[in-house]
């Protein structure tokens, strides 16, 4: 998995899966319909699917994605071309939504304290080592498992469901 | 936990394993549902046939009957799939909220392992199901192949001694447990309830808190059954069941042991359930509106207990307030009417709907306005959840009519 | 006043489900999202196509069934400049008016014009101008002109009220 | 020369001791009645300038259209709607409690529909208020929001039609069936701008119910009003819950009519209109055997006690066919708390129905009970146009609550004289 460059949008604790994705929209089945919904009720982010730019990355507190087991809260971030999410702790319906989907997650202490909405991270999904360019800081999250990696790497579960098949 | 896993794989299972568990139930709801039906139908090029249509599940609750033009084109979508693909256990919109519905109907055992589109398919838990809640490509996955990649949970034992005195009830118990554990603190875990209290719990107290370990993001809340939760689960499947007893050697992550007697009424503060305090420090906030029901909080003795306080106060709802009632099931539904306990709800000035999760999720029966106060029985009180701008306390029924009946946060011990 | 623009032609008892759909009586306000709803569940191309001015040329029993006023405001935050037909619900009839949006009952343009055609509407005089010809109808009263001419009833009663 | 119910109560509202058909007439009514529309004629009304509504006894709102708010957006309607009632002294208001239920019931049931007043309201079926000898019709937005304001409306007088009714209803056949007939026949703008007035020894016969069931669908064919001359039932019904003091109106013997119809019930079967035309009628014979995915029982013009009662009878120990959805909405919690007492409901639920609460619900595809495309209900409403109940492309047949209740039993439409 490639080193990932991005620009970092800093949430607080406990983003639930209605700020995320609000339960109103779960009709929807496009995901780029999905995306134009991605942050929506946080307050003080409406448009925050405006604003953002491919490859950025969702940075928040803990408890990240708690509540609903709507996976359009993984998707509308997805395809909205966010390149990750990175959280001090992150629900785990979320944290497997986001693993079946290809989407990377990681877990690390104090990351909301330790950067700045703006700031550029560059992130190594192998190592966990997260580099704040913007401040020169490096943290660490936990890397992902074998398994969990094997499944993010085929591409989503899906596709992991697909190599099964056929092999 | 470990054991669960270890019977089903037929070798020893320690936590922290990623292992592939067979499933005994793939659930499938009108929320989420038809996406993984259309992502089955795209992977299978629309010719696949599911592990087992005898072991697929199949329940409406979300938006019941259907609110709109794509909730019905989804409904539509679960019918077409339960008849192409030979489903039995399929339960049109009249049934209920399907963990209930599963339970009634005898699909629920100790040690199985089932996964559904329902954060709160964890409140299984209350019978030893390894029930947990799973987005869709998770349940593609299930159909698919009938089994499923866990990460085999660390455990903790928490263990509630003492007796919970009227009117506190297993409600106050759960918001406890959630302000204690923090909304993240059983993140990864499964959760192990002991203790005299357990012991003494009712089916219906039992999932009201297994119920509300999601909002701890735990993975799943176990417990023992007692005597009367055997017998409940045996009369439904029809036949013996055999319960699961953690080892006594058994390793937890953590113990923690609480004498809980002198619990009061608490109740949880918008935005986060975390958010836990007692009620009669709330005591006087407005409310615009009252919900009782939801997979927490509606079960027939949560209504009960409801009318009997009713009744004991002898008054109505105060006529500025909004009061739903939501049975979870047709059957709950049918003992209420049946024993006179809708019609006092309607007489004191409520409304009762049909079975469901009604406003436990967006879009049915009585969203509220910006600035607007809800007071639910249900588990999450997200911001906007139920509407832009509007408030949601969770509290027990108890704490839930009371306040209904002043028309402001009330501790149920005043009105007494 | 004069109006002048392309047809639309529809059929008989074009009702207000499919002028307005019912579900979004309640959710949908801005008048820029009405006329984007305006006869979808007749004609999609309608609201997507249409021109200021263009005009609605219908059969009998045009606007009957809920006393929606939206069925009319959608036309009218359309642009469009007014609908004729054979004859025209009650309700709808009233609404078409206080919205400002003249209603033309006219049954001889009916089988001779065709969707496309250009054609002006002279609402005082009571004539319809088309390369098929001239046609006339009966003219509206003197007052419920006044109120189209005021752009509607709210707008006619503020100004009979002094309130402008 | 004599006048008909609609000239005679025309000209006495405008203070005038003549008028015939074409002229305009300026009246100030007895009460006008708005639902959750209320919110966007506030609006209006704001928009004119005026502080104080012109009279708050005279004006009833009853949410109903969707309730409890199943949106965010409602649920702000309804709001904004409680607020103006209290800031205005609108003492008539019905809330989303149980108190409530869909506006036309609740303003009979609650004594505010009463012979010889002028009623207006903004919904189209307010023309069921004839049932009880008022002239009533339906009006839209802006015009309530003027009535608010100045309290006046003009109206035309309407031409009048006479359809006099004879005969006894044969088994299995209802007024519903009844009224499509009429509909059917005279075509969906045969009565358009028209005041329509039933008559015949059958008339008296009717219930209450079956009254407000012919007044409900007049708008069906275009009508201004329906309306039934007053009788003792009627007489004794208001007394005692009557909102007001009121004087019977009654046509001349020698009024002139434009038409006059007959109709001999014993010669009714059980109809249906077809998608998507309310005089699309036909014998529920003739189609027999159309699958359904759902059957709805309720709205103002067949949600009543009466009309729960007939499911109830041909449902009570039977399971409605697989695949099926019956959705049953009584028309208020009057006639809610009603079926609850006498165990309807109970026998509804155990057939496999699905009580909802008291409002229009599905009705013009708000909530509770949308259709999927392709999908076929058979309602017992009064509108079966395109998309009315939220898809364009479903369908929707009407018919009589024992049609829809047969229908939900077998799994297609069929003829309820089959199972009686």
């Amino acid at each position: 998995m490639a080193l990932l460059r991005g620009k970092a949008w800093v949430f607080g604790d406990n983003i639930d899966t209605d700020l995320i994705y609000h339960g109103k929209y779960l009709p929807l089945t496009d995901p780029r319909e999905m995306a134009k919904h991605a942050m929506e009720y946080v307050p003080g982010m409406e448009d925050f699917s405006k604003r953002v730019s491919p490859g950025d990355f969702v940075v928040a507190g803990r408890n990240f994605g708690s509540g609903s087991s709507r996976e359009h809260a993984v998707l509308c971030l997805k395809y909205l071309g966010v390149a990750g999410v990175i959280a001090e702790s992150i629900s785990r319906i979320y944290y497997r939504n986001a693993i079946n989907n290809g989407f990377l997650v990681l877990e690390c202490p104090n990351i909301s304290k330790k950067v700045k909405t703006g700031d550029e991270l560059e992130v190594d999904p192998e190592s966990g080592l997260i580099r704040n360019l913007s401040s020169g800081e490096e943290l660490f999250a936990h890397p992902l498992s074998g398994l969990e990696r094997e499944i993010m790497e085929k591409g989503g579960l899906i596709e992991h469901i697909r190599s099964l098949m056929e092999g | 936990m470990e054991k669960i896993a270890s019977s089903k794989l037929g070798r020893e299972v320690k936590a922290g394993e990623r292992v592939w568990l067979p499933l005994d139930l793939v659930v499938i709801r009108d929320f989420a549902g038809p996406n993984a039906i259309l992502q089955f139908e795209e992977i299978t090029k629309g010719r696949g046939k599911v592990f087992d249509p005898e072991r697929i599940a199949i329940t409406f609750d979300y938006q019941v009957p259907a609110k709109d033009e794509k909730v019905a084109n989804n409904q539509k979508i679960c019918r077409e799939f339960a008849e192409r693909q030979g489903i039995k256990h399929f339960f049109d919109v009249n049934a209920g909220i399907g963990q209930h519905v599963l339970l009634e109907r005898g699909l629920v055992t100790p040690g199985s392992v089932i996964i559904g589109t329902d954060s709160h398919m964890n409140l299984l838990g209350a019978v030893e199901s390894f029930s947990v809640g799973v987005g869709n490509t998770d349940v593609v996955a299930g159909f698919i192949l009938g089994k499923l990649w866990f990460r085999i949970p660390q455990s903790v034992k928490m263990v509630f001694n003492g007796r919970l005195s009227y009117p506190v009830t297993s409600k106050d118990l759960a918001l406890f447990f959630v302000s204690e554990m923090g909304g993240d603190g059983a993140n990864y875990l499964s959760v192990e309830f002991y203790g005299e209290v357990i012991d003494s719990f009712s089916l219906a107290d039992r999932i009201t808190l297994s119920s509300m370990v999601t909002e701890t993001s735990g993975k799943i809340g176990f417990m023992v059954p007692n005597d009367e939760v055997k017998a409940f689960l045996e009369e439904r499947v029809g036949k013996s069941v055999e319960i699961i007893e953690a080892d006594p050697d058994a390793e937890y992550l953590e113990i923690r042991e609480y004498d809980v007697s002198g619990l009061e009424p608490l109740i949880s503060c918008p935005h986060v359930p975390e958010n836990v305090k007692k009620v009669r420090d709330l005591r006087g906030v407005k409310v615009d509106e009252v919900f009782i029901g939801s997979c927490t909080n509606g079960r027939y003795e949560d209504f009960k207990v409801a009318y009997d306080y009713l009744l004991r106060v002898g008054k109505g709802f105060n006529p500025r307030v909004r009061v739903i009632f939501t049975p979870s099931t047709k059957e709950v539904a049918l003992r209420l009417l049946r024993e006179g306990i809708a019609s006092a709800f309607v007489e004191a000035g409520g409304v009762f709907t049909n079975p469901g999760c009604s406003l436990c999720t967006i879009g049915h029966h009585g969203i509220l306005a910006s600035g607007e106060v809800l007071l639910s029985t249900s588990n999450r009180n997200f911001q906007g959840k139920l509407g832009r701008g509007s408030y949601v306390y969770l509290s027990s029924p108890l704490t839930a009519i009371a306040s209904a009946i002043t028309g402001e946060i009330t501790d149920p011990r005043d009105l007494l | 006043m004069r109006i002048k623009g392309r047809v639309w032609k529809y059929g008989d008892d074009v009702n207000t489900d499919v002028i307005f759909p019912g579900k979004y009586t309640y959710t949908v306000s801005d008048p820029n999202e009405m006329a984007r709803h305006a006869l979808e569940d007749l004609d999609p191309s309608f609201a997507k196509e249409a021109k200021p001015g263009d005009v609605i040329v219908a059969g009998k029993n045009f606007g009957c069934g809920s006393s929606r006023e939206q069925a009319a405001t959608c036309l009218k935050a359309l642009g469009i400049g007014a609908v004729i037909a054979k004859s025209f619900a009650r309700i709808f009839y009233r609404n078409a008016i206080n919205q400002g949006l003249p209603v033309v009952q006219c049954s001889a343009i009916y089988d001779l014009i065709d969707k496309g055609e250009e054609i002006e509407i002279d609402l005082d005089e009571g004539k319809i101008f088309s390369q098929k010809g001239v046609f006339s109808f009966p003219l509206l009263p003197e007052f419920v002109r006044g109120i189209i001419e005021d752009g509607g009833l709210i707008p006619h009663i503020r100004k009979r009220l002094g309130k402008v | 020369m004599g006048m008909t119910f609609a000239e005679k109560i025309l000209a006495k509202k405008s203070g005038l001791s003549q008028v015939k058909p074409g002229d305009v007439v300026t009246v100030e009514p007895d009460r006008v009645m708005s639902h959750d529309n209320a919110a966007s004629i506030i609006k209006l009304f704001k928009s004119i300038g005026v502080e104080r509504v012109w009279n708050a006894d005279k004006i009833v709102i009853i949410l109903d259209h969707a309730v409890p708010a199943p949106t965010d957006k409602h649920a702000l309607n309804h709001k904004e709607i409680r607020e103006f009632v209290k800031e205005q002294g609108i003492k008539n208001f019905y809330d989303t409690d149980s108190d409530g239920g869909v506006c036309h019931q609740v303003f009979c049931e609650e004594g505010f529909a009463l012979p010889g007043h002028l009623i207006l309201g903004s919904d189209s079926h307010t023309c069921t208020y004839g049932a009880f000898g008022a002239f009533s019709t339906g009006i839209g937005r802006s015009e309530m929001a003027a009535i608010w304001a100045v309290g006046r409306i003009w109206l035309r007088v309407p031409e009048s039609i006479r359809i006099e009714l004879e005969g006894e209803f044969p088994q299995g056949v209802y007024a519903k069936d009844l009224i499509l007939r009429i509909i059917g026949d005279l075509g969906a703008d045969g009565a358009d701008y028209r005041s329509v007035e039933f008559s015949g020894s059958a008339v008296k016969d009717m219930s209450i119910s079956d009254r407000m069931t012919l007044c409900n669908m007049v708008i069906e064919m275009g009508a201004k009003n329906g309306v039934i001359e007053p009788d003792d039932k009627i007489l004794s019904y208001l007394d005692g819950i009557a909102k007001s003091e009121f004087e019977i109106v009654k046509a001349d013997p020698d009024a002139f009519y434009e038409r006059v119809l007959r109709y001999d019930l014993s010669k009714i079967e059980p109809l249906v209109a077809k998608p998507h035309g309310v005089d699309n009628v036909l014998p529920v014979r003739e189609v027999r055997g159309v699958r359904i995915n759902q059957a709805f029982i309720g709205t103002c013009t067949n949600g009543r006690i009466e009309d729960l009662r007939i499911a109830a009878r041909l449902l009570k120990g039977r399971r409605i066919a697989k695949g099926v959805r019956l959705i049953v909405i009584p028309a208020s919690w009057r006639v809610y708390k009603q079926a609850l007492r006498e165990g309807v409901l109970e026998i509804l639920i155990d057939s496999g129905a699905i009580i909802a609460p008291p409002g229009c619900g599905p009705c013009m595809g708000n909530h509770l009970g949308i259709l999927a495309p392709g999908e076929v209900c058979i309602s017992t409403a009064n509108r079966n146009f395109k998309g009315r109940m939220g898809n364009p492309e479903s369908e929707i047949y009407l018919a009589s609550p024992a049609t829809v209740a047969v229908s939900a039993l077998m799994g297609f439409i069929a003829d309820p004289r089959e199972v009686l």
